[in-house]
């Protein structure tokens, strides 16, 4: 009933592999970020900003960390009567092997989910960026130019940026904004269009499009579905201006946290009048000891700061002792450092024990990762 | 068709609060923050569903908008029920008139068919001015054991300022056989929390009769109890031990929320077994820089602190910019203070700016006058300008214009 | 921090409802029953999120307590929001003093500030006690292409019953150039059906006017509108298509119900696209005996039938026993026809008891005197006494002796 | 922090192969019973009207038609900040196999969830129980006789109520109320004492048991928990009075909804204060036609009956056309019954289609099952 209504399907593990321990126990959506957040929290909320509020998530394995920080999906205001968030299990509808080979035959498992839509566009997303981006103007450019598909891209120049490491880039049509290629590339240089792996489509073509998947069986979405499009249907691209950053390995999820010092990309990333939701936890505010200092750092609310921390983001519940030297680190929930510890390039996840006087001194290329639950 | 509930509870949410006058120019003295992170009606909120209680009414008449859309739909407390949940009563229209409520117990008696659409055997009655943790349950059993009409919890306080308080005269095994309020002699040292629980059907009789009384002030405390103890009805004091505090002045609001900094106070905030919760923006963590100095604060969700910020408490999205000064203060959610400002022995209310150089407020040992020293109170939405002065013990409920 | 939406909707539940009088003793008119299943209120906010509306306030002074315990945190119309959903408002005190709503548009003056924190652009007004679907996203855009100021939804009635309602003369564009009220001659049959969308920026100018203008019975209808045209502001009429009904009369509530059991009366509830949303209670399938004998009606859950129903609409655990008629009644929530008895042209309200053998209403050919025949109407929780006898056109507020 | 707090939890899908057709696509949990119910919505509202508001459901495959059914929980109030539901989906803890050989075996699944409970005791509940019991009672006699196990029974006459087919039952101490002993009999006969699969247990007990039980790869709950712990500790039995029926076969769930048309089954299954909650779906009233003739049924909101009915249950939002004849019949949700039409002994599954004057005539003992969505 709701004209030019469009529904939302995320991804929840498709990089699983490429981000290694952090995903050992949970899904990529569900990998903590920012303090407080998880990578999820970025495409959920854009997606909510964007007044999507059917949102399908589809789950292969390792979903319960992910179930336990959505939930019902209170946090985004997704807990609807109707619509709202929905997982969808492996189980859903085909055969019960619960795998998948690409995100078109994940899609495939969720077909009835979205056949029930009364939905007329869907979005399609993976959960590995970090950035605040307005849809709406995605679809209005969508509708507006009487596209069949739309890609989001962002410009980058290969290098600093961003490695290079096996990206799905774009070329387009300058004048019309038409694709004319897409396609991985495992060394490109330069200036690059590179294709942030959100796809806005109309359902009905989408779910001609899966059900002809099935019936070859073929299961990538960029090979099968987009690329044999390019040519034939009116592909277009949506250019991304903001602040993104794709989370592809454990150096990047590095990074993209030291972005995070920067006021700018803050700025970018959390207007105030597109919030980034995530699960409430009724932490108390930091508390702030006679000894302790900071510099350049983020601290998310329940920590207990006593000692030194710089350069850092240091997420909820954690306890720095006194004494203690946190630079360039990375420390996640509930992590206790200890009095007098020393710790330089740490990616420390949650409930980690770092005990007094501990030394861990990693290098920004090589930072140290300490397992969950760990003590040191 | 509703389930008999055992217990439900009556938050009296009270007036404007008018010794807070700044900050409760626009919202009841329940919603004033408190402690970073929370409003003051969080506290009883928390202690509510911690101790297992699922229906609370909230009775207000003044400016309920605020404290309406603050609680909502109770989620944030987990009082979001299919059967029960928060509910703010304000006062309406009946077919037989419409009534403002007259007092504390009027407010109650014109209640009572909410009350009753729960069928609870007891009700719990508690004010949205006191900052404490208490298991309401301990309270309830106490009251069954010994057979109760109506418990009072009380408070030992010290002797000598014991004739501040209503002083519950008991005999050793918790029985009250006399109030007084204020007495300039104390007998006793048991102060009363404005805690009570009532078994529900004679607490309805007694409001009845006090409704129907013309010279009754339909109140609590100068009213029911005293006429409850007249009849000799079983009333018991319940000896609660902890941390308490009526926040009802500025004076105490700022010492209640400077005891957080205390770690000799007894009230943990971080005990995940009787968490205190609050509805809060979602904001990213707070960003200290490189040029910030922090000792002995609390800082909160969505700050950005460039300056100095020493024994102070700050609520999420308040901005300190360089070479600000913020100590021994209190600045409430999304206030900025501007660079080079300095707040001390201050509470900026929410929303406000300071500007640039401005001066809000002054340690005691600075001020010339030390009688007419107290803390500075800046209101909501108040802009002070750039290098402005706001002297110690100053209300300040509009702009002040900036000095060149 | 919140997020500005496009447009919300302020719904005007009014008053007492005088002329349902046995219906309303307790509770608003949007909170009577209607239609098996749902109560008033529901057609609009169902038509409200039905549109993508996600945020309403409902304004009311005379017994709130009903419709809040029955909104609760809306969740069963889709409206339990993080940031909006459905508010009840009623008045308030603020530092400035206290007022009761004195009209409509006094209604909506009062809650300027819940309607700024939703910073809407437009600003839906509704009424609560219209039966209708409508997809009032249409009307705003509607609204939008003729860059009006305040479009008004209309009716086309027959030009004969034009003068019962307040018609809008407009030009064949649809811009108002002139409104009567009850015009005794009317020159169009345009009428109003109370549904508004103002440009929230004007709407708001013409509130504070008005509110300041001593002058004015701060009515919308009366002030708001004719202020607005005078000023030439761009007035448009939306015309509507569909089934539409004032419940505000005895006669046009049974009227109403009794429009769901003809087939050509275009009110369909059954189609799945624009649902109409209720809160019932969760009870078993309703059953039918095999004494009973049921011949068009509405028959609903909890309801158990061992009696005539015919041409009736019965609301949720209504029971009829063994020998008792309903016909061509309307019968509300949990109430029960005893053995024998018989209710003809009857509206009984909720939890009302209509003893063995007892008689209520008449159908009009076995009236004596046709000109004091009328729908009878049992009041809440009443009792009619084993063998009494209710006449047509009564208003029943109270109990009824048996007769032996 | 509550004293004497009781967590529950539910098995979803522990007799699927029993029900047989049923159960093709669903688990037992969400079979549709009475009109407007799914089987679990029992033992759900049993506990949520005990005030047990923690409860995790255990499932294994099929469960998406389970998780829209139950959703956030919201009907039986559990959609909770703190506690409510919660679905334990296979994949939760073990392996990653999704199979489980008994409930002992399934509770290791679920072991992390009643870990992080802080409920004193333990209810455990299969969902094939046809009963509306107030728990409090058998939690007030396990406290009162210091039991460590109590099981909920049912005294029986094997014959009439149920036909001996694989029941476990127990023999009791008729002193003590202690369990003498408990065993699966596959011809059991006259007075017997049947275990509803209803079990109290204190939580830190029963973790023992689990791990104890995944050292010893043991699976079963009553082999390798219950019957060791007879003799050896204090394992009491709870008796239930009212009415109580499991859903066995086909042919006890058609047996099941025959009870439901007598009134005093009704009373003790629908009690004014302890209401059987189920999703809510918005239906009109039914609407009778004027050539309708029903009699002895129970008829679900959102029907339009036009022909006759009699000793019947329809589901919510069937249609029955005119002078259709409907009779000893169970017709699940939105099942259109064509004019002239004329069934007996049928079980029609959701969304079956009757042309006009079909006949179909099963008997008592054979009840003709047509499968969800098919046409006739």
């Amino acid at each position: 009933m709701r004209e030019n209504k469009v529904m939302g399907i995320i991804f929840s593990d498709m990089h699983d592999s490429a981000l290694g321990a952090l995903t050992e126990n949970r899904t990529t959506a569900s990998v903590p970020f920012g303090g407080r957040y998880r990578l999820i929290d970025f495409t959920l909320s854009n997606m909510v900003n964007s007044d999507i509020s059917d949102i399908g998530i589809i789950t292969k394995s390792n979903y319960q960390s992910l179930m336990d920080h959505v939930g019902a999906g209170r946090p985004w205001d997704l807990a609807r009567k109707r619509g709202g968030l929905a997982i969808i299990p492996p189980f859903a509808s085909h055969g019960g092997l619960g795998i998948y080979r690409g995100r078109l035959e994940a899609l495939a498992g969720a077909l009835s989910y979205i056949r029930h839509n009364d939905a007329k566009y869907v979005m399609i997303s993976d959960s590995d960026v970090i950035a605040n981006v307005d849809l709406r103007d995605m679809v209005k450019q969508h509708i507006a130019s009487n596209a069949q598909m739309t890609l989001l891209y962002k410009t980058i120049t290969v290098g600093p940026d961003l490695k290079g490491e096996d990206l799905t880039l774009m070329t387009l049509d300058e004048e019309t904004g038409d694709v004319k290629d897409i396609a991985r590339y495992a060394s490109a240089k330069g200036q690059q269009n590179l294709y942030l792996n959100v796809l806005l489509i109309e359902k009905t073509l989408l779910e001609r499009m899966i059900n002809d998947a099935m019936s070859h069986d073929q299961y990538s979405m960029v090979r099968h579905c987009i690329q044999p499009a390019v040519g034939r249907m009116t592909v277009k691209g949506y250019a991304f201006e903001g602040y993104a950053t794709k989370i592809e390995n454990m150096n990047s999820y590095f990074a993209a946290h030291m972005d995070l010092l920067k006021p700018e990309v803050r700025t970018e990333l959390f207007p105030k009048d597109r919030p980034v939701f995530t699960k409430v936890r009724d932490q108390v505010s930091v508390r702030y000891g006679l000894s302790s200092k900071v510099g350049n750092s983020l601290i998310a609310d329940g920590c207990i700061i006593n000692g030194e921390v710089y350069n850092s983001i240091i997420f909820r519940g954690a306890k720095i002792g006194k004494d203690a030297v946190v630079r360039n680190c990375i420390i996640m929930q509930n992590t206790y450092v200890g009095d007098n510890a020393h710790l330089e390039y740490v990616i420390s996840d949650k409930d980690v024990l770092i005990k007094d006087s501990r030394t861990l001194v990693g290098y920004e290329t090589h930072p140290i990762y300490i397992s969950k639950g760990d003590t040191i | 068709m509703l389930r008999k509930k055992e217990w439900i509870a009556m938050l009296l949410a009270g007036g404007q609060g008018s010794r807070l006058y700044a900050l409760t120019q626009n919202l009841a003295k329940p919603a004033v923050p408190f402690g970073g992170k929370y409003r003051i009606i969080d506290f009883p909120l928390s202690n509510c569903i911690n101790s297992g209680i699922d229906t609370v009414g909230v009775l207000t008449q003044y400016q309920p908008m605020v404290l309406n859309e603050y609680l909502g739909n109770g989620q944030p407390w987990d009082l979001d029920r299919n059967d029960g949940g928060v509910f703010v009563l304000p006062p309406y229209q009946k077919s037989s008139g419409s009534d403002w409520y007259t007092g504390t117990a009027n407010a109650i008696y014109q209640n009572i068919n909410f009350i009753e659409r729960y069928d609870p055997s007891y009700v719990l009655i508690l004010s949205g001015d006191h900052i404490y943790k208490m298991d309401y349950e301990k309270m309830l059993a106490y009251h069954k054991e010994k057979g109760a009409d109506c418990t009072i919890a009380v408070l030992q306080v010290p002797l000598e300022e014991a004739s501040r308080f209503g002083i519950m005269n008991a005999y050793p095994d918790g029985t009250i056989y006399e109030f007084e309020e204020k007495p300039p002699e104390p007998k006793s040292n048991l102060a009363s929390m404005g805690i009570y629980i009532f078994t529900w059907e004679k607490m309805r009789k007694y409001l009845i009769a006090d409704a129907n009384d013309p010279n009754s002030q339909k109140d609590f405390g100068k009213n029911i109890l005293p006429a409850m103890l007249n009849d000799n009805q079983k009333m018991v004091a319940y000896p609660f031990e902890g941390y308490w505090k009526d926040v009802g002045t500025i004076d105490s609001l700022w010492e209640a929320n400077m005891d957080l900094l205390d770690p000799k106070v007894p009230l943990d905030l971080y005990d995940d077994s009787w968490k205190i919760y609050s509805r809060t923006p979602v904001m990213p963590p707070h960003y200290v820089s490189n040029e910030a100095e922090i000792q002995n604060s609390m800082i909160t969700e969505g700050c950005t602190i460039d300056g100095k910020v020493d024994f102070s408490v700050l609520f999420y999205g308040v901005v300190v910019e360089e070479g600000a000064i913020v100590r021994d203060s209190i600045v409430m959610p999304g206030s900025v203070i501007k660079k080079g400002a300095v707040v001390e022995y201050s509470i900026i209310a929410e929303n406000s700016v300071i500007g640039e150089g401005a001066k809000v407020g002054q340690r005691p040992e600075d001020a010339e006058d030390r009688d007419q020293w107290g803390i500075a109170v800046v209101g909501n939405n108040v802009k002070v300008g750039k290098g402005a002065v706001v002297p110690p013990k100053a209300m300040l409920d509009h702009d002040v214009q900036g000095v060149e």
